[in-house]
C-alpha cells in the first residue's frame, strides 16, 4: 500500500507543476542577468553586465544580503530568451531579474518573469506599451522610455529653427518609435523620411538622397554596427557639413570604432562620462580601471539597478514582503550616477536629458561630452495610460 | 525489411523515455526540465516533418522555419481576434502552410539540387520579412501571447506538464502518420523519384505531383510545430522563421541521420541538449557544438543513427 | 493494322540532324527490329518515340492517338513502354519492389498514405510472376544495386515488361549480358511475340535475324530500308552502309 | 533627379563588385567540386579582421591589405586539408552539416580573439577624400578605388581562367571532374589551389570592405546568404555567370531600395507607397532570384542544366 501511495504522491506531484518555485530562504538574495551575450550586438550586453557586477563588487553585500548573480546569454533571440527567463525564476528561483537589450527580447520575457512574482529591472529596453496600458508592478526601468531619447533631439531641432530636416531609421518597431518620438517634439517639415533594411551595411543610396535634398540637418537612429557604417560612410561622402543629429547612434559602444569619422556629432542622451557629478566621476574611473574602455550608457543605467536594489532592499529590509520592496523600488532610494532620478507611476524614470556632442579625450579615446540640458525632470508621455494595480 | 523489428524497439524506447521525463523531472527536482523538453518536442515535430521531405523525398528545403512562422502567427493572430481553441489554431496553421506550400512548393520543384535549396531559402525569407512588416503584431519585435491555447474552452494547458503531454501526442501522432506515409504507396513513388526520376516516369509516374504533395503534408507537419513553439514560449516573432532556423532544422536532420524518421527525432534532441548543456559548461559554447558537427560528420557516414545502429 | 505510325520526325542538336524527317511504321504484333551503325540516332530516336527527349516536329500516332508533346508518364499509361540502353532501376529498392512500383503504376491510384504497400499481395504475385517469367525470381529479395549486370538488364526488361504495354520499345536489351543470359533473354523475347508488339534495337545481328518479322535500317538519323530479314541481308544500299563501300562493290 | 540616378548606379555597382569577389571563390568551389561551402562567408569576415590586426601593426593599411592575402591563402589551405579534403566525394547535406559547423566554430572564434565590439581601419589618407560627380554630389575616392581593384581582378581571373593551363583545367574540372583526374591531373592539388585561392578572394573582398563597413562578428552571414543568391542566379560553376549575378544583385538591392518607393509612388498613393517599399525593398533580392530560377532553373549561365 505504502509503495502506491508514494506513486500517486509523485503522479499528483507532476500535474500541479505550476506557480512560484519555493521562495528563497529570508538571508539570501538571487539575482539573474539577462543580456545579449553572443553574435553581432554582444558588446551591448557585456557592457550591461560588466556595470552591474562592478557595482555588486562595489557594494559587496547588495541589500545587506548574501547574494548570487547568475549571468545568462539571451543570444538575441526572444523564444531562447523566454525560456531563459523561465530557467532564472523557475529553476534558480531569482528574486529580481536584470536585463535585457533589446526591445523584442523585453516582449518575450516580462510575461514568464513578472507572472512567476519576481522583480524585473530593464537597463536598458523601454518599450512605449509597458509604459502605459501594459505597465506592470512589478516591472521597472532605468533606463529610458524609448522615445525620450528621440525627443530630446527633436526638442533641440525645433530650438534651433531647423525647418528641414532628414529622418533615417532602420526597418523595425525601434525605428518606427523613434521617428515618431522625433516629431513628438520637432514640428517642422521633414525633407524625406526613409527605413533602411534592418542590419543594413551600406548607405551610400541613401546618403546620395540626403547630399542631393542638402537638408538642415540629419537625425539618424541607427544602433550597433549600423551606426558605424552610417556615420563613417556620412564622413565619407563629405556630409560633415550638414549637422547630424542622432539618437544611439554614436555612443561610447561605438565610437571605438566610428573614431574620428563622428568628431562634432550631435546626440540626445540622459547622460555622458564628463556628467559633472561625483558619483559620476567615481563610475568612470572605476570602470576604465576594471575593463580598460569608457562606459557607454548601457552599462550606466545597470549600474544604477544594481545601486537602486541595494538602496530599496535596505530599506524594505529584504526580499520577505514583497508589496514592501515593490514600494521602496518606486521610491528609487539611491543616488543615480545621472544626479536627479525618480520613478514615475508606470515605474519608468523621470530624469534630465542632455545634448552631448562627440569629442576626443585628452587620452585619445573618443566619448560623448555634455553640451547642455535640454530637458529637467522629464517623464514619459504614456504614463497617463498606466492604471497600475 | 528486417529494419523493422529494431526500429519499432527503438522508438517505443525513445518514446517512453519522452513520456517518463516529467517524473524524472519531479524526482530531480528540476522542473525546468519540462519546459526545455517541450522545445525539444516542438523542434522534434518540425525535423520530422523535414525529414520526411529530405529523407524520403530528397527535396533538401531550407526554408522550413517558414512554415513554424505560420504556425506560431496562426496562434498570435486567432487569440488576438478571440478564437483561442487549440483545435482551430492547429486547423488555421495546416490550411495556411497548405497554401504556402503549394504556392511555393509548385515553383521551387521546377528547380533541383542547390537551387531548389535557394529557392526554398527565397520564399522563406519573403515570410520573413512579410510577417516583420506586420506592425500589428509587434513587427519584428514579435507580440505576447496572452495566454495559451485552450482545450474544450478549458485553460488546460497553462500548466506545463499538459502542454508537454500534447506536444508528446502530437509527435507520436504525427511519427506514426510519417512511418506510415513512408510504407504506403505514395511512399514507395516519393522515395522512388529520390532513387530515380527518370525510371518512376518511365513507369508512367509524373515525380511533380508526389513531391509538390509530399511538400504540403511536410509543410503542414512543420506548422502543427510552430503552434506547440508559440505556445510553449507564449511569445511569438518573425525571429521563428529566421533563415538561421530553417539551417538548424537540416543540421538537426542530418545530425541524426537522413532518411530514417527516428533519427530527426534524436537529432533535434540531442542538438538541442547539446546547447543547453554546452551554454552552461562555457558562454563560448558554439565552438565546442561547431566541432561536434563537425567530427560527427567526418567519422560517422550517416549521422548519429548511423553511429548507433553499427555500434549496438 | 499498324500500331505505330511515325511521320517526318525531326530533331537537331544545333547544326547536327539527328532525326532526320524520318518515317517508320510498326504493325500490331510483329517484332520490328531497328539496326544501324552506330551512332546512327538509335536511342535518340527511342527517347523521342518514349516522350523523354523533345521533338522539332513530325507526327507519332500510337493506336489512333497523336502522341507528340505528351510527356513520357502518359505515354506509358496509354501502353507504349521502353526500356533502357543504360540501365535504369531503382537500386535501393529490392527487386521485387521494383517490378511491384510499375505493377502499382498500373492497378489504382498512388495516393493512398496510410496501406502499407508491402502487404498489397496482389501487387507482389503480379511481380514475382514477371520476375519468373524473365527469370530473375530467385533475386526477388535481394537490393537491386547488388544484382550483376546482366542481372540488372534482366530486371530492366521485367520492370518495363510488368507496365503490360501495348508496344514495347527495347533499347539493346543483350548489351552486356553473358551468353547464357543472353539466350535466356531471346527465350523470353520469343515469348512475348504473342502478346506485345516490340521495337527492338539490338547489335547481335543472330539475335535480330531470329526474332525480327520486319527489320528497319536506321542512318545518320534516317530509315533507308525496311523489310523482311531476308530481303535486308541482300540489300546492296544496306550493306555499303554497313559494311563499308568495298564491301558493296565486291558482290 | 539624373545625378542620384548615376550615384546609385555607382554604388550598385561597387556593391555587386563586392559580392563578385567572395561569389567568384564560392562558385568555383562548388562548379569544379561540387563542394558546398557554408564556411566561405567567415573566411571574408576573418579577412577583414586580419586587415584590421595588420593595418594597426605596420601602420598602413596598404600593408595590411597585401598580408592579408597571404594570411587568408593558408587560412584556406588549412581549412582545406583538415576538413574539405575528407568531404569532396560526401553528399552535399554532409558538406552542408561539417560547414554550418566550421561557420560556429570560426564566428565564435573571432569574437573570441577579436572580442565582440565593432572594430575599423582607417581609411588611408590619400584614398579618404570624395570626388565631385555633378553639382554639389560627390563620390568617395576609396569606393571607387574599390570598383578598379574589383574590376581588375575579374579581369585577371578571367584571362587565368582563359588563357592559363591551370585556367584550362580548372573549366575541365567544371565540366567533367571524373574525366579530369582520368586524364592524370593531379585533381587533388587542383582542389587545394582553388579553394586556398577562392579564400584568397573573399578575404580580399573583406580587407577591401574594412575601410567602409564595420568589422563585427555578424558581417559573415549577410554576405553568405548573397553570395549564394548571386551564383544561384549566374549559375554554379560559371564564373561568368557569377560577375553578371552580383552586379545584377548589387543593382537591384541598391537602386531597389531607393528607387522603389519612388516606382511605386507613380501607381500608388504616397503613404502606400513607402509601406509596400518598406516591405517589398528587402525580399527585392529574393524575388529577383525566385523570377530567375523559375525561367531558368539552372541559372543564366548554367553550366550544369
Amino acid at each position: 500500500m505504502t509503495h502506491s501511495r508514494k506513486f500517486l504522491a509523485l503522479l499528483a506531484a507532476t500535474t500541479c507543476l505550476a506557480g512560484p518555485a519555493v521562495a528563497q530562504s529570508e538571508d539570501s538574495l538571487k539575482i539573474g542577468l539577462i543580456f545579449t551575450l553572443s553574435g553581432p550586438a554582444a558588446v551591448l550586453g557585456e557592457m550591461g553586465r560588466d556595470g552591474f557586477l562592478l557595482a555588486a563588487e562595489q557594494i559587496g553585500e547588495i541589500g545587506g544580503m548574501k547574494t548570487e548573480i547568475v549571468v545568462v546569454d539571451d543570444e538575441q533571440k526572444p523564444d531562447i530568451a523566454a525560456n531563459k527567463a523561465r530557467e532564472l525564476v523557475e529553476r534558480d528561483g531569482v528574486d529580481i531579474v536584470v536585463g535585457p537589450i533589446f526591445s523584442n527580447i523585453l516582449g518575450a520575457i516580462m510575461k514568464p518573469v513578472t507572472d512567476s512574482g519576481a522583480i524585473l529591472i530593464s537597463p536598458n529596453a523601454g518599450t512605449s506599451n509597458y509604459a502605459g496600458a501594459e505597465c506592470n508592478r512589478n516591472f521597472f526601468v532605468t533606463s529610458y522610455q524609448n522615445d525620450q531619447m528621440h525627443e530630446v533631439m527633436g526638442a533641440y531641432a525645433q530650438e534651433q529653427g531647423y525647418s528641414n530636416v532628414f529622418l533615417l531609421a532602420p526597418n523595425y518597431q525601434a525605428g518606427k518609435d523613434s521617428l515618431a518620438g522625433f516629431r513628438n517634439s520637432y514640428k517642422g517639415d521633414v525633407a524625406g523620411e526613409i527605413f533602411t533594411q534592418l542590419g543594413q551595411l551600406d548607405y551610400s543610396a541613401e546618403l546620395a538622397q540626403i547630399a542631393a535634398m542638402q537638408p538642415d540637418a540629419v537625425f539618424a537612429f541607427m544602433p550597433g554596427g549600423m551606426g558605424v557604417n552610417l556615420v563613417k560612410q556620412y564622413r565619407q561622402a563629405g556630409l560633415e557639413t550638414i549637422p547630424f543629429l542622432s539618437a544611439f547612434t554614436v555612443d561610447e559602444s561605438t565610437l571605438p570604432a566610428q573614431q574620428d569619422a563622428a568628431l562634432g556629432f550631435l546626440a540626445g542622451s540622459n547622460w555622458a562620462p564628463d556628467l559633472d557629478t561625483p558619483e559620476n566621476k567615481a563610475f568612470v574611473e572605476a570602470y576604465e580601471a576594471t575593463y580598460g574602455k569608457v562606459p557607454a550608457t548601457y552599462a550606466m543605467q545597470a549600474f544604477d539597478a544594481a545601486h537602486l536594489i541595494d538602496g530599496a532592499l535596505r530599506e524594505a529590509g529584504g526580499t520577505g514582503d514583497k508589496d514592501a520592496l515593490i514600494a521602496a523600488l518606486e521610491s528609487a532610494p539611491f543616488t543615480s550616477v545621472r544626479g536627479d532620478f525618480s520613478f514615475g507611476t508606470n515605474h519608468y524614470p523621470i530624469q534630465d536629458f542632455y545634448l552631448t556632442q562627440v569629442v576626443q579625450r585628452e587620452d585619445g579615446k573618443f566619448a560623448t561630452s555634455i553640451v547642455k540640458k535640454i530637458f529637467d525632470d522629464y517623464a514619459d508621455n504614456y504614463v497617463a495610460d498606466c492604471t497600475m494595480n | 525489411m528486417r529494419l523493422i523489428p529494431n526500429r519499432a524497439w527503438a522508438a517505443t524506447l525513445l518514446f517512453t523515455a519522452f513520456a517518463l521525463l516529467p517524473l524524472i523531472a519531479v524526482w530531480l527536482d528540476d522542473i525546468y526540465l519540462i519546459v526545455i523538453a517541450t522545445r525539444i518536442l516542438a523542434y522534434a515535430i518540425a525535423a520530422l516533418a523535414l525529414d520526411l521531405i529530405l529523407g524520403y523525398g530528397g527535396m533538401v528545403s531550407f526554408g522550413h522555419a517558414a512554415y513554424l512562422g505560420i504556425g506560431a502567427y496562426s496562434v498570435a493572430i486567432l487569440s488576438r481576434a478571440g478564437i483561442t481553441d487549440l483545435g482551430l489554431h492547429l486547423l488555421a496553421a495546416i490550411c495556411a502552410a497548405a497554401v504556402f506550400a503549394l504556392v511555393t512548393g509548385a515553383i521551387s520543384l521546377r528547380t533541383r539540387g542547390i537551387y531548389f535549396i535557394m529557392i526554398t531559402l527565397a520564399f522563406a525569407q519573403m515570410a520573413y520579412f512579410f510577417f516583420v512588416s506586420l506592425s500589428a503584431y509587434g513587427g519584428d519585435d514579435g507580440v505576447t501571447l496572452a495566454a495559451r491555447s485552450t482545450v474544450f474552452g478549458q485553460p488546460l494547458l497553462e500548466s506545463d506538464t499538459a502542454l508537454y503531454y500534447t506536444g508528446l501526442a502530437l509527435l507520436v501522432g504525427l511519427y506514426l502518420l510519417a512511418v506510415a506515409i513512408t510504407r504506403s504507396r505514395f511512399g514507395r513513388v516519393l522515395t522512388g523519384t529520390r532513387e530515380n526520376p527518370v525510371r518512376m516516369q518511365a513507369i508512367g509516374f509524373s515525380p511533380f505531383r508526389y513531391q509538390l504533395t509530399a511538400f504540403v503534408i511536410s509543410g503542414c507537419m512543420a506548422s502543427v510545430a510552430g503552434v506547440m513553439l508559440a505556445n510553449q514560449t507564449s511569445f511569438v516573432s518573425p525571429a521563428f522563421m529566421d533563415w538561421h532556423r530553417s539551417g538548424e532544422l537540416v543540421v538537426m536532420v542530418v545530425f541524426g541521420g537522413i532518411g530514417n524518421l527516428l533519427g530527426a527525432i534524436a537529432g533535434a534532441t540531442i542538438a538541442l541538449l547539446l546547447e543547453e548543456w554546452l551554454a552552461i559548461l562555457t558562454e563560448h559554447w558554439q565552438i565546442l557544438f561547431g566541432l561536434i558537427l563537425v567530427l560527427v560528420v567526418l567519422y560517422s557516414r550517416d549521422g548519429l543513427t548511423g553511429f548507433f545502429r553499427r555500434r549496438l | 493494322m499498324s500500331l505505330l505510325e511515325v511521320r517526318n520526325l525531326r530533331k537537331s542538336y544545333g547544326a547536327l540532324k539527328v532525326t532526320d524527317d524520318l518515317d517508320l511504321t510498326v504493325d500490331e504484333g510483329e517484332l520490328h527490329a531497328i539496326i544501324g551503325p552506330n551512332g546512327a540516332g538509335k536511342t535518340t530516336l527511342i527517347s523521342q518515340l518514349a516522350g523523354q527527349a523533345g521533338s522539332d516536329g513530325g507526327s507519332v500516332r500510337f493506336a489512333g492517338t497523336e502522341m507528340m508533346g505528351m510527356p513520357m508518364h502518359r505515354r506509358v499509361r496509354a501502353g507504349m513502354s521502353r526500356s533502357f540502353q543504360i540501365t535504369s532501376i531503382l537500386p535501393g529498392f529490392s527487386v521485387l519492389e521494383n517490378v511491384a512500383a510499375a505493377v502499382q503504376a498500373r492497378s489504382g491510384s498512388s495516393f493512398r498514405f496510410f496501406a502499407p504497400v508491402s502487404k498489397e499481395q496482389a501487387l507482389n504475385d503480379a511481380a514475382l510472376a514477371v520476375l519468373a517469367r524473365v527469370g530473375i525470381a530467385d533475386r526477388a529479395f535481394f537490393r537491386a544495386g547488388s544484382l550483376s549486370h546482366g542481372e540488372k538488364r534482366q530486371l530492366e526488361l521485367a520492370i518495363a515488361l510488368a507496365t503490360r504495354p501495348r508496344l514495347l520499345l527495347l533499347d539493346e536489351p543483350l548489351a552486356g549480358t553473358s551468353g547464357q543470359e543472353a539466350d535466356r533473354l531471346v527465350e523470353v523475347m520469343r515469348g512475348l511475340k504473342r502478346d506485345v508488339t516490340l521495337v527492338l534495337i539490338e547489335h547481335d545481328m543472330d539475335a535480330v535475324f531470329a526474332l525480327a518479322d520486319r527489320i528497319s535500317v536506321l542512318v545518320y538519323g534516317r530509315i533507308i530500308a525496311t523489310g523482311r530479314p531476308e530481303q535486308i541481308r541482300d540489300d546492296a544500299r544496306v550493306r555499303t552502309a554497313y559494311l563499308g563501300e568495298e564491301a558493296g562493290e565486291g558482290s | 533627379m539624373t545625378s542620384l540616378f548615376l550615384i546609385q548606379f555607382l554604388n550598385g555597382v561597387q556593391f555587386g563588385i563586392l559580392l563578385f569577389l567572395i561569389a567568384a571563390g564560392l562558385t568555383l568551389v562548388f562548379g569544379i567540386m561540387d563542394f558546398v561551402n557554408l564556411a566561405h562567408g567567415v573566411i571574408y569576415m576573418v579577412g577583414a579582421y586580419l586587415a584590421v590586426t595588420f593595418s594597426q601593426l605596420t601602420g598602413s593599411y596598404g600593408l595590411g591589405l597585401l598580408l592579408t592575402l597571404p594570411a587568408t591563402l593558408l587560412v584556406g589551405l588549412v581549412l582545406e586539408l583538415l576538413v574539405f579534403r575528407k568531404l569532396y566525394d560526401r553528399p552535399h547535406l554532409d558538406q552542408v552539416l561539417a560547414t554550418f559547423g566550421l561557420v560556429m566554430i570560426i564566428s565564435e572564434g573571432v569574437e573570441v580573439i577579436w572580442g565582440s565590439a565593432p572594430l575599423s581601419v582607417r581609411m588611408p589618407e590619400l584614398l579618404s577624400g570624395s570626388v565631385p560627380l555633378i553639382g554639389p554630389l560627390r563620390y568617395p575616392v576609396f569606393r571607387l578605388v574599390v570598383i578598379g581593384a574589383g574590376l581588375a581582378t575579374a579581369v585577371a581571373l578571367w584571362l587565368i581562367i582563359t588563357r592559363t593551363r591551370i585556367g584550362m583545367r580548372l573549366r575541365a574540372g567544371a565540366t567533367n571532374r571524373a574525366m579530369v583526374s582520368a586524364l592524370g591531373v593531379d585533381i587533388r592539388s587542383l582542389f587545394t589551389i582553388i579553394f586556398a585561392f577562392g579564400a584568397m578572394l573573399a578575404g580580399f573582398a573583406g580587407a577591401m570592405v574594412a575601410p567602409i563597413l564595420t568589422v563585427d562578428p555578424g558581417m559573415g552571414e549577410s554576405v553568405l546568404i548573397l553570395a549564394f543568391v548571386v551564383i544561384v542566379i549566374g549559375g554554379i560553376g560559371s564564373v561568368k555567370g557569377a560577375f553578371a549575378g552580383a552586379l545584377l544583385v548589387g543593382l537591384v538591392d541598391t537602386m531597389g531600395r531607393s528607387f522603389g518607393p519612388i516606382i511605386l509612388r507613380s501607381f500608388l498613393d504616397p503613404s502606400a507607397a513607402g509601406q509596400t517599399g518598406r516591405v517589398l525593398a528587402p525580399m527585392l533580392v529574393y524575388i529577383l532570384m525566385a523570377v530567375i530560377l523559375s525561367v531558368r532553373p539552372a541559372g543564366l549561365f548554367g553550366a550544369r542544366s
